[in-house]
């Protein structure tokens, strides 16, 4: 087998994170998020463990819904949605989430598309996933300019949900909402500590030797690049194309 | 049935216009009547997010507010039209999450004056919104702040479906968003890919997915009327060609060309 | 799937358990099996009546409290160990209205701790009721009573359809009460008429009248499983039957033996 | 064609007073009610006036819902059902409806099912007609014992809805909410004054020579015997068919 491509990192990784969930949901264009949730679940069922059931939004094989799309929200708030992902234009040190725009508001210099469920979801999903490949002093501020979800709550605000982890192309996070902040947990392969000191804005708890991310074994690298790129294929074909070239060689 | 440009007369300057999210039924085939009517100032709520037809609404200087979770393109990109009139200054801005243009679309739908949400504690989403209000939960003897979000009452609601019947009952399968648009609204305009003989409603298992006429104004036909956004169990979406819309919308005049240029296939 | 039996066994002492009304999909079927389990003191709510099975369940003893808008056999008259137990005191009653049994599971549904309700002010609904809470309206300047309705999530919801599939998807069709019981209960147990071998949610026709398989817990086969109810695009109402059974139950032996000998037509 | 039939003539003066609505809702179990709305639907059709929907409780044939049986309320809520009918067990001079029983709540020595949604429509439909052909003192009492629903309300209270009018066996009444308080309109044939005092528990206002409530023309009356019963079959097959022997004479 070739090498382990770094999204192969990023999607095993994932599959880690969402160990023991029952039901994950992944938003619209999130093809790593939903192979590291396929993943998951094709570890689970070969070893004959729980099944986990994985909604993919906008995604027609993958809507188990039939409420329209509030449904999502619903099945959310009644406690049903145990892992989601969440991006962001910035994330800052607090795991405040900015899907909004550069600048101050509402006359933002750079505008995104919008704060879409998160200002709900960051709130009742126990586990949320912070997930953004691009790892830059851009994207991880020291604080954001639009809070669209705040990584931590006010005692006596209804918070059941918030951040579990944030995972970016050079390393990975876990959150500590008694801070509230982020510690490292690993660095991806490649990458070390000074690469992400340099490449984030906020400041963040670490070892002075931050582990190296765990890589996976062969014979879950197998699985994702058979069964679950075969799954991937019909929601994402390009994605699932490109990273089937890239491992071929 | 109607034209097209028989239901855009509903539409008056000033209106609040509800609009559905692009996988759930755009009717891409009004926004060019909307836009010729020319009915403007309008406040458009997305449901609970909006595309393509939003960014040229906006585009056409038809719009004077936008109440939504967010404006995109999906995989062609941030909407140019709108990025544009924020930055701008030259469309006012209501940022929502996408359950509380539910909530306030179920309060309207259930004739109450607001509905509670969960979230939005600690947010600026919550911090702009001044028609929004806190108050603390009745039902815990301890402070238990909660979000009331007031009834979203579109003055008309458009969208897209596969087929509606005879009678007016249009059928929306489990896009129930659809159905909650029309409620909540005063008039409803739709447009269908076809028209069928038998009543939706006769049949149990077409009923389910049927939302019935006494919500729905007028019908007007309307093939592919849904592109370049696909339809559920009918086609795709043409993504190069709003591909082709992003690059151009990126100035006023590759915008305005492309308004006057390209059709739907249907027109063409 | 599962039998009966096992269904019933979901079901312990002082649960609140959601059932729905007559014509929604009464499952009769799981009535007896119930009876035979056990488990006492429950909380019924009805969603948003009862009728024969609420009136079964009590006769047998197992009900500590009714909420529900109204128990009735329809046609037949007053449900007869219902109107005894009221006058006799052996239950407690919470009396509600429609909307507010629907706005209750409405608010579990979308895990808020309430919601928001027109009308009662001024009945003796609202008087009796001292889990309901009366807030004035604050996005009105004036003061303007409005209810505040808490969540109502039951422990177990108990219902019967025409169909499901292998997945454990269930065809509800428009009876969508039978998906806010889902929606807000903990456990849900279904019987069906018959299972489908191809994919309810396949076909986008049948998957708008699906309440999909995450919302339920244990499914179980029973032919005519609403009998002497009917079931929509099933079977009509055996309206001699429930005749029957509201003479027999006038008496506190009448409805022994009534429960005793009278069994459905599938298991007799 | 035979005398009127005093069924016919509640069933005309119901299409009388629902006259100019766009849409009404009937309850389960009441075929008097359906008639008379049915017969307003023929009546305008033949005028080629705008169209009345009819929504019957409980019939697959005239149920246009598809949200469950939270639709009706919502519907009401939204101002979209301009006429609703109810009954109940006791109803006093102000207008109020007991659907729950008599004597003290909650252990009433009679117990009728309950108050259903009278609590919510009451209070949002504009035209709601209180129909109830038994007409006794039991019934139209001095004061209800439980008051399902109001038949007035404070200032402040939102209520866009109300009762109508009161209809019953011997007579029809109007209701001024500003007293609030009935007025005999008329009685039905075969009843005058005297009857309707003694049959009624509560003070209502009333001229010296009450008129006597109008009579169907033929037209009318051939509308109700012919296309209306045949509708009405569907949903009341045994009420229709009484009727037609009746009036087969």
């Amino acid at each position: 087998m070739s090498d382990i491509h770094p999204r192969e990192v990023l999607i095993c990784t994932i599959a880690r994170l969402l160990d023991g969930v029952r039901h994950v949901a992944v938003g619209a264009s999130s093809p790593i998020p939903a192979a590291g949730a396929m993943l998951l679940r094709a570890l689970k069922e070969r070893q004959d463990a729980r099944p986990v059931r994985i909604s993919i939004l906008g995604s027609l094989e993958h809507n188990f819904f039939t409420n329209g799309s509030a449904e999502l929200f619903d099945c959310a708030g009644q406690g049903r949605i145990d892992a989601f992902f969440l991006g962001g234009g910035q994330i800052d040190g607090r795991g405040n989430v900015n899907l909004v725009g550069v600048g101050d508001y509402p006359q933002t210099s750079v505008r995104w598309p919008g704060s879409f469920g998160a200002a709900y979801l960051y709130f009742v999903v126990p586990r949320v996933i912070l997930f953004r490949e691009e790892h830059t002093s851009r994207v991880f501020v020291d604080k954001v300019d639009f809070i669209s979800a705040p990584g931590a709550s006010d005692e006596g605000v209804y918070r059941p949900g918030g951040p579990y982890a944030l995972l970016t192309g050079k390393g990975l996070f876990s959150f500590d909402k008694s801070r509230p902040g982020f510690t490292l947990e690993s660095t991806h392969p490649g990458f070390g500590l000074a690469d992400i000191l340099e490449s984030t804005e906020f400041a963040f708890e670490h070892g002075e030797h931050p582990a190296t991310t765990a890589l996976p074994d062969t014979a879950t690298l197998e699985l994702l690049r058979g069964r679950v790129l075969d799954e991937l294929e019909e929601t994402y074909p390009e994605f699932a194309a490109e990273l089937r070239r890239a491992t071929a060689r | 049935m109607s034209g097209l440009r028989a239901l855009a007369k509903h539409i008056e300057p000033g209106m609040r216009i509800a609009l559905p999210v692009d996988y759930a039924g755009v009717s891409m085939a009004m926004t060019r009547p909307m836009i010729e009517h020319g009915a403007g100032d309008l406040h458009l709520v997305c449901v609970p997010t909006g595309g393509l037809q939003v960014d040229q609404l906006i585009g056409s200087g038809l719009v004077r507010m936008v109440e939504t979770s967010a404006v995109t393109l999906g995989e062609a990109g941030g909407a140019p039209r709108f990025n544009k009139a924020v930055k701008d200054g030259a469309i006012e801005l209501r940022d929502a999450t996408c359950p509380a243009i539910h909530a306030g679309l179920m309060a309207a739908q259930k004739g109450s004056p607001f509905m509670p949400m969960r979230g939005l504690i600690g947010t600026d989403v919550l911090r702009y919104r001044d028609d929004w209000r806190v108050i603390d939960n009745p039902f815990e003897p301890t402070g238990d702040p909660i979000v009331l979000i007031p009834a979203i009452k579109p003055d008309v609601a458009v969208f897209h479906a596969p087929m509606a019947d005879r009678n007016g009952n249009v059928w929306i399968g489990r896009r129930r968003e659809l159905a909650a648009m029309a409620y909540a609204s005063k008039t409803t305009l739709v447009t269908v890919e076809r028209i069928v003989e038998e009543s939706l409603l006769r049949d149990e298992i077409t009923a389910a997915g049927v939302l019935p006429a006494l919500y729905v104004s007028e019908i007007a036909v309307a093939p592919k009327g849904a592109w370049p956004y696909g339809l559920w169990g009918e086609y795709p979406t043409d993504t190069a060609e709003i591909m082709r819309y992003a690059a151009a919308a990126r100035t006023d005049e590759g915008f305005a060309n492309y308004m006057r240029r390209s059709q739907p296939e249907s027109a063409s």
